[in-house]
């Protein structure tokens, strides 16, 4: 789960760690009554991306009323695809320096990986290209969490070994966030030394392991709401399928994650664009495939469907069946291609025939007809 | 021949008792594998499937002489069951289950590093199959047949589409390995194909990557320092949206590592053919 | 620190483990009272020592009057040398099976050992010589804590596999004990499995460690001054002194433990009795020496003082001055045996002669000494 | 020769800009023991007793090629102190830090397994010398002198008394260990003992133990099946009170060992002549 800015921030001021002050305002009279009592704020968007400054979505203001025009403005954008549900109205900080602090999961060391660099900032990516020894790094025990010497020397290793005592213990407190959350990934940046030596968190990204969700439900209870996001995402969501929102007008559907990624790079090579990646995993009953069809019909783009489903132990008549009982109760009228092979592939391939389905010999054979027929297809 | 799984592989299954342990377990004693008991704890001292069922690991390994076990326990219990597994003197092990905390998988990867001789496979994997010999895990006997084929995947559909592919087109698989797909898992690429090399019976090499992390790039350094393996290599998710970044820590960590394209190139420096569709591999290893 | 029970008790609530009900009682009153409340309770002496049943310091009341008298007796008993403050009056449990769980430091494993059986109780030491094979023991990484399967083979172990859910929650709590207390022995003995088969602490001692008591000064403020104690002890470490009352008439006062160890020894085999164990650490400062030399004053039964101390770095011709001076401002009369070695002894040794303070050649010679004077001298 | 400690140690000491570090730092180079530099967060870069004084240990080690280290800093960071030494390449661990609270010892113990060429003396203790060559801790160089007499201790002012009787009577020492009295420890009298028997120059060994633990009873195994060494051994605290106990735990896990008697029995049993009181060392060992 990514978490928005104030709220990533309210979680980190729960481990202890100084944030400004701010406050959240859902409407423009709310930033307006926000500036009043905090005096000069930064309306922030809230999304759960990166590029929100850049894209207009912060404004620096003086008066109430200009921070009723900029959240304005701001609330109900769309960043990158996301609809800015809220702002953040928060203090102007009086900034010494920015560090850069950030955790999060290093693949190749199968282990956790914390950073930190005296070249805090928005330009953290381009440093780490162009000046990598800038960038201090650990990868602590996984049991054991850093240790006091190994923090301290990070310190040291960023340059910034004056600051070592309050940063070990802000590290310590941000590194409660695995323990605690099953964060996989927390970014402060910057991280602000105020002209006063406070040291407090400019900005702040947390991203939660959705495979440890069930430990957290608190978590989503207070936070998962806040952002509308895709309908069709949320909708797939509520019925329990692996869906991501593209941008085409080809539907898919494949059972395993590979499968599925395979079939959206068959439909790109064939020279179509997929509309979602729907992965209903290992079974595909009958109930599963009706779901996923549905979800991927709300969208009025579609206008064509790819199912590519290989029956390890399934058997294709059954997924036949199922696909065809979908589709009736559905009353889907769009192009539907199906490649389906595994046990009795032979059978279910002629149930689909006789209920008017294309059924594709191969995966690639299959992609080439869903772009044929969608191309034919009148746009609904 | 063949790698991990042979004929002195003595299997357990730790979850035996549940709806998918005994769905899976039935499977693998059907092939023949030679499943010896499994595990359930209050259910010690109890039949399963024909076969003794003990409260943990560690009591199975000293009734049975097992050496090898297949997880299939729900996810919040996985990661536990793993380092019993390696606790109780296991040699291989395949964890089947899907959705184990990334931070728990992490302390378990720091935690077989007590236990050298323990071998994980997964978690989230359909596990290993040596066919004509048995398999531990969910891959499909019917789509293999016994072969020289080395097969080593992370996506577990598209390992039986490929494996099917190579039995329809006669050549048979000495083991398919299904590595599995989340960020930190066990024996990676690399691994696997340090096994093949050393197995007589294997001479070619099939090998299925995705996007992330850059397992694909470091097993294509080491085939590109010298192989006896016929070599393909395939990599799915090249048309893949970018998961949308919030910060920039994984950047930092990953640079440009981890695209299709990166690995892609790593193969094809490495001089191993990489196919541009599943159905293009069988024709690139003859 | 050693915790008493209804302390301890109030600290496993904390961590989340049941407890009977009970309240504690300073006056007779408050535990006819406590019974009113309760129903038939069992009262009993808090004091940080095993054995208080057997010495009758435990009584099971079924009205408020028989509480009142149970509390009139057991309050202000001696227990082991303890004055009983208060007692702790609580309700009965319907006992299904008594079951011992307990962890400590293993000296030997250089690790805590956490200890399971089925034969909870009051035999549990005898279980231990006479069916060891009872006693299910796990030796956790200090790191990990202990592991889930762990916890699991050991209930399996001890022959308590049916309970292993809810002995492996219940230990998780119980070894909370040692991050957040730095305990080092906490024990629950019997636990209880009642009639309706709740898991509830029967007994519970606790002890944390000395040494990192300055993390956890609230458990000091909170419990360390019910105890009245040893007052000599309390003054000592007022002081700041290593002190431990015996029950001699010979003062001892030595810098280092094991030096004050064998001056114990010595004295012993001189045919004489220790009044106190006293370490003054190594520097032996004159205002140590004073202090040490009050505490010992201050019980009536000493007869005369001994005193062994190696000069390392310390001059001797310093310490004696300071000797000298301590003994003049607490205007002692008391035979005083010094044995002194170390850079410039002959000095010292001079200085404490012209001084009327006997110095022993060696130790052994010192201990022989300081036992014939005392012999000699007339009880004050 | 010696053991642990010779002419090629090279010394660092962490806390070295500390009172107790600066006294005890210049006590050692007073005794020509090759110390380095130090070791104090933040003082990278300056110089302290004419000694370059790092951030780090691993600066330290890096800048200096230390391989040993005498560690002076307070009781809270002491063991964090002993782990970066051994993560640091230190072989040669000396923590004279008392009250060091015994969970992070252990934590300290488990630690060091991951570094299998550090050795650790302490934490709560003198330390130890090579008469004529060098110290690391607080011994006092005065009442000690060369020669072939190794000893080793749990005691810190029972070493010193043992050592100024020894010196008295012209035996002098190889060198002198005080593994400390803490529960929790590095070294044991049995690590000592090994060390000594390899030592070729040691041919005689005073042991001094205390009650608690079993570590003495170990050393009189170890001893018992074989020593070239003309042992002496002597334990304190024969007629020191029993702890007030309060539960069963501690009894259970240690019975009877621990005891003066269990240990005083176990080196009699081992052949190895007991001394009633200290100033039966000399007379016996001669």
């Amino acid at each position: 789960m990514k978490l928005l800015e104030y709220q990533a921030k309210e979680v980190l001021a729960s481990l202890g760690i100084q944030i400004p002050p701010g406050k959240v305002a859902r409407t423009p009279d709310e930033a307006a009554k926000a500036c009043e009592e905090l005096g000069p704020v930064a309306i922030k968007a809230q999304v759960p991306v990166g590029g929100r400054g850049k894209a207009g979505g912060i404004k620096v203001v003086k008066t109430p009323d200009e921070a009723r025009k900029a959240a304005a403005q701001i609330i109900g954008m769309d960043i990158k695809g996301f609809k800015v549900p809220l702002v953040y109205c928060e203090a102007a900080l009086d900034i010494q320096r920015e560090i850069y602090l950030g955790f999060t999961v290093d693949r190749d060391a199968r282990n956790n990986i914390l950073m930190l660099s005296a070249k805090g900032g928005m330009d953290i990516e381009q440093v780490a290209e162009e000046a990598p020894e800038s960038i201090a790094r650990l990868h602590p025990n996984p049991w054991r969490g850093p240790l006091d010497f190994e923090l301290n020397q990070l310190a040291f290793d960023a340059g910034l070994g004056e600051l070592a005592r309050p940063l070990t213990a802000l590290i310590r407190k941000l590194y409660r966030a695995i323990p605690e959350l099953d964060a996989v990934t927390a970014e402060i940046n910057p991280l602000v030394v105020t002209t006063k030596g406070e040291i407090i968190a400019g900005d702040a990204k947390l991203e939660t392991d959705e495979n440890a969700a069930w430990r957290h439900r608190d978590l989503e209870e207070r936070y998962g709401s806040v952002l509308e996001g895709d309908p069709y995402e949320v909708e797939a969501k509520k019925r329990g399928l692996t869906y991501v929102s593209l941008d085409g007008d080809i539907g898919i559907i494949g059972n395993g994650a590979g499968l599925c990624m395979n079939t959206l790079d068959l439909v790109a090579k064939a020279g179509g664009r997929a509309a979602n990646f729907c992965d209903i995993g290992g079974g595909a009953k009958a109930e599963v495939v009706e779901n996923a069809l549905a979800v991927i019909l709300m969208n009025p783009r579609v206008r064509g469907v790819l199912m590519n489903v290989f029956g390890g132990i399934t058997r294709g008549d059954e997924v036949a069946k199922g696909l065809v009982t979908a589709r009736d109760n559905l009353k889907m009228k769009l192009p539907l291609v199906v490649r389906m092979s595994g046990t009795n592939e032979e059978e279910g391939r002629a149930i689909l025939k006789q209920n008017g389905i294309e059924p594709g010999a191969s995966a690639w054979e299959a992609a080439q007809k869903i772009v044929e027929l969608t191309k034919a297809a009148a746009p609904r | 021949m063949s790698i991990l799984l042979d004929a002195s592989t003595r299997v357990i299954v730790q979850g035996i008792t549940g709806r998918e342990g005994t769905f899976h377990a039935g499977q693998m004693l059907e092939m023949g594998t030679k499943v010896v008991g499994g595990t359930s704890p209050g259910k010690g001292g109890t039949t399963h499937l024909g076969l003794p069922v003990f409260n943990t690991v560690a009591d199975a390994v000293k009734a049975t002489g097992a050496n090898a076990s297949g997880i299939f326990v729900p996810p919040p219990f996985a990661a536990d069951a793993i380092m019993e597994a390696a606790a109780g003197g296991i040699s291989l092990i395949v964890c089947i289950t899907e959705g184990i905390p990334i931070q728990e998988m992490i302390k378990v990867k720091d935690f077989l590093h007590g236990y050298s001789s323990a071998r994980l496979i997964g978690a989230n994997c359909p596990g290993l199959i040596t066919p004509g010999v048995g398999k531990i895990g969910i891959i499909p006997q019917r789509i293999t047949s016994a072969g020289s084929v080395g097969l080593v995947s992370r996506s577990g559909t598209l390992t039986y589409e490929v494996a099917s592919a190579l039995t329809a087109a006669g050549m048979g698989q000495s083991t398919i390995v299904g590595i599995g797909g989340d960020p930190v898992l066990g024996l990676t690429f690399k691994d696997v194909v340090e096994l093949f090399e050393k197995d007589p019976t294997t001479t070619h090499l099939v090998l299925i990557g995705e996007i992330g992390g850059s397992d694909e790039e470091r097993a294509a350094e080491l085939l590109g320092a010298g192989t006896r393996l016929k070599t393909v290599a395939f990599v799915s998710g090249r048309t893949a949206p970018e998961g949308k970044r919030m910060g920039h820590a994984g950047a930092i960590v990953s640079g440009n590592r981890g695209t299709a394209k990166s690995k892609v190139e790593a193969f094809q420096k490495a001089g191993v053919a990489v196919a541009e569709t599943t159905d293009d591999i069988v024709g690139l290893l003859r």
